[in-house]
């Protein structure tokens, strides 16, 4: 059993994974919508400072597992626990684990009708109760963080869309999540703007941070990942660490899936 | 992965299982839909008991209490006692004045033919992908106006004339609403351009003409057609009741046409009439070949809901005496013969299912062209 | 290469060559232009020379000096005193204030009531959602005129007469609010000047109040604490006043209506014409209001509302911080011309009695005058202000919101 | 010249009420009849010897006027009152009184008024657009009662309709209106019409000022109704009479004298008003007397022989 | 400044260019847009069956001088001379000239509401006035030189953005132009769409077509340009035949921008 801390790459030195520092744990759940049977049987364990990848081909369920991790989807079976939460029903634990789970879309989903600053400090000032001064101040800590702070009075329809979607990885880092995922956060950019956002979110890394991403960008994969997740028809079909996972795949799909991405 | 080890494969692919039984069938249905939180429980009921207050009264006067049929024929007294619903025998022994107005009996023959061949043009026109459009639209729009005009007034080939005030009821009600979309569709589209065009005047004009009947009710707008138009015509030349109220629709309608059919011709990208000029085709051929044709197509919707506005509007010209459905149904209210406690609910009913009917059917038409019109032609 | 930037600007063209005018598209153009002008200017003097004609002929006066004479007749409902001395020009002012009246009323309860149904039609509740559908499709498809007249008559059904009115008296007694088909009496303010300090410090307290919220919502979002405000608010509109009026010793009498023969006299009374008027425009409007409030919201982009609910903001936030900021831009401009829609509709009040400004001046007042031309124009001149004014309004909300775009 | 263009048309275009039981009232398939019909019949009459060359154009209140005065009818039949204004400054002119009218009041029985002078602070429903709105208004003024709850409809018909549904205590038009309005409640034995006629509301036809021919075409029209029943001439012995002695009635039905030709019509114009439409007491008896459903006492609408002030000029 | 005439390719052998024969002639030309001098000094001469590319940095005026061959903008000094007739203010003229010059736009700007027969026989019948079934049989030509005579009862909707650019090319062909306008014909299409377009191109340079070409495909101008212009700022900086040009470019800004797309 190889654990992270065995991971090869040297600038995974500084995070500090421990057995017991569990971030997420997901035990036999299963989703279905309507009558489509779209997650089944997922069982996975998370630690803090873990860097997750999950890859798989489209309509496999990545989106809607990482999205029932916030509970954005409702699952109908097993549990997830997050952070020690298990996530239920009830409204009061949904709002908890949210606060500590930050996401990224896709699509960026800034709120267009405010700036770049306002849409930083808004969840901290109405979430957290931080006040504003305070709120404003972390919140350009992190625009210098992901290197656009000349932009915080603009609104985001005026930034290209690597600049969007940084915006959205700063707005998220401003909520001081434990736990940070990642819904295919390049697939919408163009090929110089990828670049862009992966640093950011390899700095991110570097820095420790648990992260589950939904990504096809398998450099990334190979540079931070501590495992990579293979999903197909809504199920975990292989896991490894990358190195393992890229040049020795195990299952039939997981080597048809990569002599496809890989040409 | 009870012990957690990096590396997994899935040896044996798990199943598509059917949904547990808590979220599927009509209990979790309701589950869902009507008692998902407190909140939404508390809703479901206050809905139910509002349907409840709703439905039983409005039950017992259309139905429960209401007079169907009288064994001595159609009379005002079957219905003339203490707590009676909807009469709608009274519906009944007026029906052909609802729908005919006060068109001479043995003529009606002439509306009907009118209908028919309103109809019938129709139907290539609205059906989707039905031959003859073209054909159909052109005769429609150019030729049936004059033969349902010489139908309705007859006075030629030995057709008895009837003079404008025996028209009345729903027939007058669909003539007026249909020479209101008959005119405003080309004065409309004249409008649209001008105001599209870069000469002052033109434009100016244009802009003030729409604006000013757009800004103004059409109630003021009858009015105004039913007091001072005979103060402008010449002596003598005096266009009747009805005529007056048609020209105030069709001016106050054209005005909204325009506007509709505006919202199409921004739509056209520029692209198009580029490539017409190039191609060597002059303005107006583009116009009406390549730019006006798309523009139409987009504003079909449009043009529908501006058309059952104009339906709905018909009723005002009963303010200034004409007989259109509503009013005829007034009148028949306010007859002798027909006095009994409900006799104005009853009419109001009926004439508002009528309206209701042609409204709501044309606006299902109208969604049904907007969502054949997003997937239309496209790959 | 040359360059002749600095030799001139493009918008003197060069004209050395001189085609024949017919094909010269500027030429074409002048030439459209004079005949609209000349059409239209020939339309004119026909139409004048006609209506000259005929005035003449029939030897009616023009002008707008009618506008200063004695109407002698009665309104009904004015806000201003009105007797049958009052003038034209009274009249006019009578129609106009009666018509923003309903206007004004319309349009707030059309717009709580559209608002309500807008976010029914997008009802996690089937039932909720299914009636809202049904009230829409019945409200939209019916002649605004029919509903009027149901409304109105239905009401009069509904209403007691005045022997038996809903909190009623013995003749000769005063009562506080009664309700029957006459309409709804309530009591009426009687006072003298000093009055008008009350009004003001109940505006000074309005306004107190107002500052107080933003600086409530100010500190809570500088401290990042939730502070009491509805509560403080409330305290400060309510004894502002109360100081006010033991300082100013403000008389304070009711009007009560009292029963008198027919009727009850004195006191403020809703007419049956405006409840009727009112309920049909607001029960009209609101459905087409409802739509619009249901486009705006599901035009915000689901992934918005997963955006805000990611970051953990609550149910309510995300509806005030989110959803509505932006459905707001999408829904005002449409529901500016609703409002505009609702004022002209009001003219229908005229077929069930109300006296705004078609009944009272299209209606009666031209024919008590004879003086066609100029109360239409008139009249028109009214609406077509409004018409002005919302689109003046639009095009500043427009610009004011619109979206920053690269 | 009118005359001619209606002899063109081939009928005579006559401006009507929407529907007032007795005066001009439309059945089912659009027959008009009435007291003020019977005037456009007469007219049809005289000029074609066919009381039915007649074309009825319902006005409403606001725009009977503009209509005549543009020449959208040929003669204005239409309860309207002849006043001083009317007359002068619109365009028209009244040819005689068919009806003298007067506006009144109606009221429940059961509210106990009997008097219109209990009236102050009534609820009164008014049509708007007529002479009745500044009538009660004059009326309420000089008896020093209030008149601030008037409730002015623009259509009749909403007047009666919210009268009936308690919306008003009292409704007031012309007594004659009130008295075809009530025979058509369900109740017509609950609702009394006060005695007071608060106005004189001679009701006439009228025609366009312009024209002195057509204008007296009318006039005598009228006036030949009324001299017929004075004579005693009616519709049943009118051929008999032809063979009269009475000067008067040779006169009349154009046994001696041309007293057709200067108003173009042939010299039998008045013996076939009689013929086809009756002299004026017939009519009358025909549409409002007391054998009909409206039932107005024929009062001062008598012959001024029999007490009225029915009174019509001599033909000679 | 090298003419046509000493093109070395081959396949260009078949064309006739005679000296007297000018197919368009730009002399001092200049256009301003508002206070915006866009063309400046614009001497240009073309002969019949001449292949001319222009290239040039966007926003350099490219478009905007071909849209003033046609007359689609208006030019405010010089003198424009296309196929003898003088463009002026004379709307007889200005047909006369359009029916001479065809266009292909880099939108392709079929119209939508009509089948591709019927796009293609438009002009031919309500400009030339031929009798439609004489159109509809010189448009199926067209269409199987294009290579789509399969299509000719679809609406452009439905076919691929290729398929659409060559029914264009059909389309003006169909008018029997003396000289082509093509403005980045293939800039909107895929990579693989763009093959089959240049290669209708080519069959045209081939039959002899006087063809003016704003493109920034490099090949095709190698293969069938006689002369290449390059603008810049409105100007232009450099004109000569394929081979000189791109080896061997004079200016400063020449070198730049083919540095900047030949990588
Ligand atoms: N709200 C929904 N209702 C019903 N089916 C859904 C819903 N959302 C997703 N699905 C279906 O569930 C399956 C998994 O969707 P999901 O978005 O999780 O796939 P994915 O792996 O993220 O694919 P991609 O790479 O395309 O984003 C797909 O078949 C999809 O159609
Ligand atoms: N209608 C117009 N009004 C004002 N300016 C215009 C207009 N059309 C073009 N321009 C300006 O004129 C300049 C030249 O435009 P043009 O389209 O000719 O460039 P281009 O060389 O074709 O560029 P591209 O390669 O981007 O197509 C640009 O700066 C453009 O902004
Ligand atoms: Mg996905
Ligand atoms: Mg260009």
């Amino acid at each position: 059993m190889t654990t992270a801390m065995e991971a090869p790459q040297a600038d995974r030195s500084r995070m500090a994974v421990s057995e017991t520092d569990v971030a997420v744990e997901i035990i036999g759940m299963n989703k279905w919508f309507a009558d489509f049977h779209v997650l089944r049987d997922i069982n996975l364990k998370v630690m803090n400072g873990e860097r997750i990848v999950i890859a798989g081909p489209s309509g496999s369920g990545k989106s809607t597992l990482i999205r029932c991790i916030n509970r954005l989807e409702e699952h109908q079976d097993g549990q997830i626990i997050v952070d020690g939460v298990e996530l239920t029903n009830d409204l009061k634990r949904i709002d908890e684990v949210r606060r500590e789970v930050g996401m990224v879309f896709q699509h960026f989903n800034l709120f267009p009708h405010l700036t770049i600053l306002q849409n930083l400090t808004l969840a901290p000032i109405w979430v957290r109760g931080t006040p504003k001064a305070e709120a404003e101040e972390s919140a350009m800590k992190y625009l210098e963080r992901v290197k656009i702070p000349e932009q915080a009075n603009k609104y985001p329809g005026q930034l290209s869309g690597g600049q969007q979607q940084r915006v959205a990885i700063a707005r998220s880092l401003c909520m001081n999540p434990k736990i940070m995922l990642f819904d295919e956060p390049t697939s919408a950019l163009d090929p110089e703007m990828i670049k862009e956002v992966l640093d950011v979110m390899v700095k991110l890394a570097e820095d420790g941070m648990t992260m589950i991403c939904v990504t096809h960008e398998m450099g990334f994969a190979r540079q931070v990942a501590n495992r990579v997740i293979f999903m197909d028809q809504g199920q975990i079909i292989e896991q490894n660490e990358p190195e393992e996972f890229f040049s020795n795949p195990q299952h039939e799909r997981t080597k048809l899936f990569l002599s496809q991405i890989l040409h | 992965m009870a012990d957690r080890s990096l590396t997994y494969v899935r040896t044996e692919m798990a199943e598509a299982l059917p949904p547990p039984k808590s979220t599927t069938g009509i209990s979790a249905w309701m589950r869902e839909n009507l008692f998902s939180s407190p909140a939404n429980s508390l809703l479901t009921i206050v809905g139910l008991a509002l349907i409840i207050w709703l439905a039983i009264p409005i039950w017992n006067f259309l139905v429960a209490d209401a007079v169907f049929s009288d064994p001595e024929g159609l009379r005002g007294e079957a219905c003339r006692f203490e707590g009676v619903g909807a009469c709608w025998i009274f519906i009944q022994a007026r029906f052909s004045f609802f729908i005919y107005g006060f068109y001479p009996p043995e003529e009606i023959w002439r509306i009907n033919l009118m209908f028919l061949i309103g109809v019938i043009l129709m139907i290539p026109l609205l059906a989707p992908r039905a031959p003859f459009t073209r054909t159909a639209a052109v005769l429609f729009f150019l030729v049936f106006p004059f033969v349902a005009f010489f139908l309705m007034a007859g006075g030629i080939l030995s057709l008895e004339s009837v003079p404008t005030n025996r028209w009345g009821g729903l027939t007058l009600t669909l003539i007026i609403s249909l020479i209101g979309i008959i005119v405003s569709m080309p004065v409309g589209i004249l409008l649209a351009l001008g105001r599209q065009s870069r000469l002052p005047v033109i434009k100016g004009f244009c802009i003030a003409f729409i604006e000013l009947w757009r800004a103004v009710p059409l109630i003021t707008v009858l009015f105004m057609a039913s007091v001072m138009f005979p103060l402008f015509t010449p002596q003598g030349m005096q266009p009747d009741v009805l005529l007056r109220a048609i020209i105030g629709i069709c001016l106050f309608e054209s005005a909204y046409m325009a506007e509709v059919v505006r919202g199409g011709l921004q739509a056209i990208p520029r692209g198009q009439s580029e490539a017409s000029f190039a191609l060597g085709l002059s303005k107006p051929k583009t116009v009406a070949l390549i730019t006006l044709p798309q523009a139409l197509k987009h504003v079909i919707p449009g043009i529908v809901n501006t058309f059952i506005a104009l339906f709905k509007d018909t009723s005002l010209v009963s303010i200034i005496g004409i007989f259109e459905l509503l009013n005829t149904v007034r009148a028949a209210s306010s007859d002798i013969a027909w006095q009994f406690p409900t006799d104005a609910v009853t009419g109001y009913i009926f004439a508002g299912f009528v309206f209701w009917l042609f409204c709501f059917g044309m606006s299902r038409y109208s969604i049904y062209m907007e969502n054949r019109l997003h997937t239309g032609h496209r790959r | 290469m040359a360059d002749v930037s600095e030799k001139r600007s493009g918008k003197t063209a060069r004209s050395s060559i001189d085609p024949s005018l017919f094909y010269n598209p500027t030429a074409r153009g002048i030439a459209y232009q004079a005949l609209l002008l000349i059409g239209v200017a020939l339309l004119f003097w026909w139409l004048q020379s006609n209506a000259a004609a005929n005035m003449a002929a029939q030897g009616r006066n023009t002008g707008f000096g009618f506008l200063n004479s004695t109407a002698g007749f009665n309104i009904s409902f004015t806000l201003f005193p009105f007797d049958r001395n009052s003038t034209y020009g009274e009249v006019y002012l009578a129609g106009i204030l009666n018509t923003l009246l309903v206007a004004a009323v319309g349009i707030v309860l059309a717009t709580i009531v559209g608002f309500i149904l807008g976010v029914a039609r997008l009802s996690p509740n089937f039932l909720i959602r299914k009636l809202a559908m049904v009230y829409v499709e019945v409200a939209r498809n019916v002649p605004l005129l029919l509903q009027l007249l149901c409304w109105y008559f239905v009401l009069l059904n509904a209403m007691p007469p005045v022997a038996q009115s809903y909190g009623g008296v013995e003749v000769g007694e005063a009562g506080l609010v009664v309700l029957n088909q006459r309409g709804l009496y309530m009591p009426r303010l009687m006072t003298d000047g000093r009055f008008i300090a009350l009004l003001i410090s109940i505006v000074v307290a309005v306004v107190i109040a107002v500052w107080f919220r933003r600086r409530q919502v100010k500190a809570m979002m500088a401290e990042g604490t939730r502070k009491p405000v509805l509560l403080p608010m409330l305290g400060i509109i309510l004894i502002i006043p109360i100081v006010a009026y033991f300082v100013f010793q403000v008389p304070v009498a009711f009007n009560l209506p009292v029963r008198q023969g027919f009727n009850y006299a004195g006191g403020f009374v809703v007419p049956p014409e405006f409840t009727a008027l009112v309920a049909g425009l607001v029960f009209y409007t609101a459905a087409f209001i409802g739509e619009i409030v249901r486009a705006g919201i599901q035009a915000v982009n689901y992934g918005q509302v997963e955006a805000a609910a990611a970051l953990g903001l609550k149910d309510g936030d995300r509806l005030r911080l989110v959803i509505i900021p932006q459905a707001m831009r999408i829904i005002v401009p449409p529901l500016t011309s609703q409002y505009l829609n609702l004022t002209k509709n009001s003219s229908l009040g005229a077929a069930i009695a109300f006296p705004e400004l078609v009944n009272v001046f299209m209606g009666t007042a031209i024919n008590q005058s004879g003086r066609a031309v100029e109360i239409v124009a008139l009249t028109m001149a009214v609406y077509l202000t409004f018409s002005l004014v919302t689109s003046l309004f639009m095009n500043w909300y427009n610009s004011r919101v619109a979206l920053v775009e690269r | 010249q009118t005359l001619d263009a209606v002899e063109e048309n081939g009928y005579i275009q006559c401006g009507v009420t929407e529907g007032v039981p007795g005066f001009s009232f439309p059945d089912e398939n659009n027959n008009w009849t009435g007291l003020e019909v019977d005037f456009c019949k007469a007219m049809a009459a005289a000029i074609f010897d066919d009381p039915e060359a007649v074309r009825y154009t319902p006005l409403t209140s606001q725009v009977r006027f503009e209509s005549l005065a543009n020449g959208n009818i040929d003669v204005l039949s239409r309860t309207t009152t002849w006043t001083m204004s009317r007359d002068t400054d619109l365009g028209i002119s009244f040819t005689g009184t068919m009806f003298y009218d007067g506006q009144g009041f109606m009221v429940r029985e059961d509210s106990g008024v009997t008097s219109a002078l209990e009236l102050s602070g009534a609820a009164v429903c008014i049509e708007s657009g007529t002479t009745t709105e500044l009538n009660a208004a004059d009326y309420f003024a000089a008896n020093d009662m209030d008149l601030s709850n008037a409730v002015v409809f623009v259509n009749q018909d909403e007047v009666v309709q919210a009268y009936l549904d308690g919306r008003c205590d009292v409704f007031t038009t012309d007594s004659s209106a009130l008295a075809a309005e009530r025979s058509t409640f369900s109740d017509p034995d609950a609702h009394v019409i006060l005695p007071q006629i608060i106005s004189k509301e001679p009701l006439g036809p009228s025609v366009r000022s312009d024209d002195w021919q057509w204008f007296d075409i009318a006039k005598w029209t009228l006036f030949a109704m009324i001299n017929a029943e004075e004579l005693g001439v009616t519709s049943e012995n009118v051929d008999e009479m032809l063979e009269s002695d009475n000067p008067a009635i040779r006169r009349l039905l154009g046994v001696e004298g041309e007293f057709g030709e200067p108003i173009g019509l042939p010299t039998d114009w008045a013996y076939r008003i009689i013929k086809h439409v009756g002299n004026y007491g017939e009519s009358y008896e025909r549409h409002v007397g007391a054998d009909t459903d409206i039932n107005i006492p024929r009062g001062v609408n008598q012959l001024w022989t029999n007490g009225g002030i029915m009174y019509a000029p001599p033909i000679r």
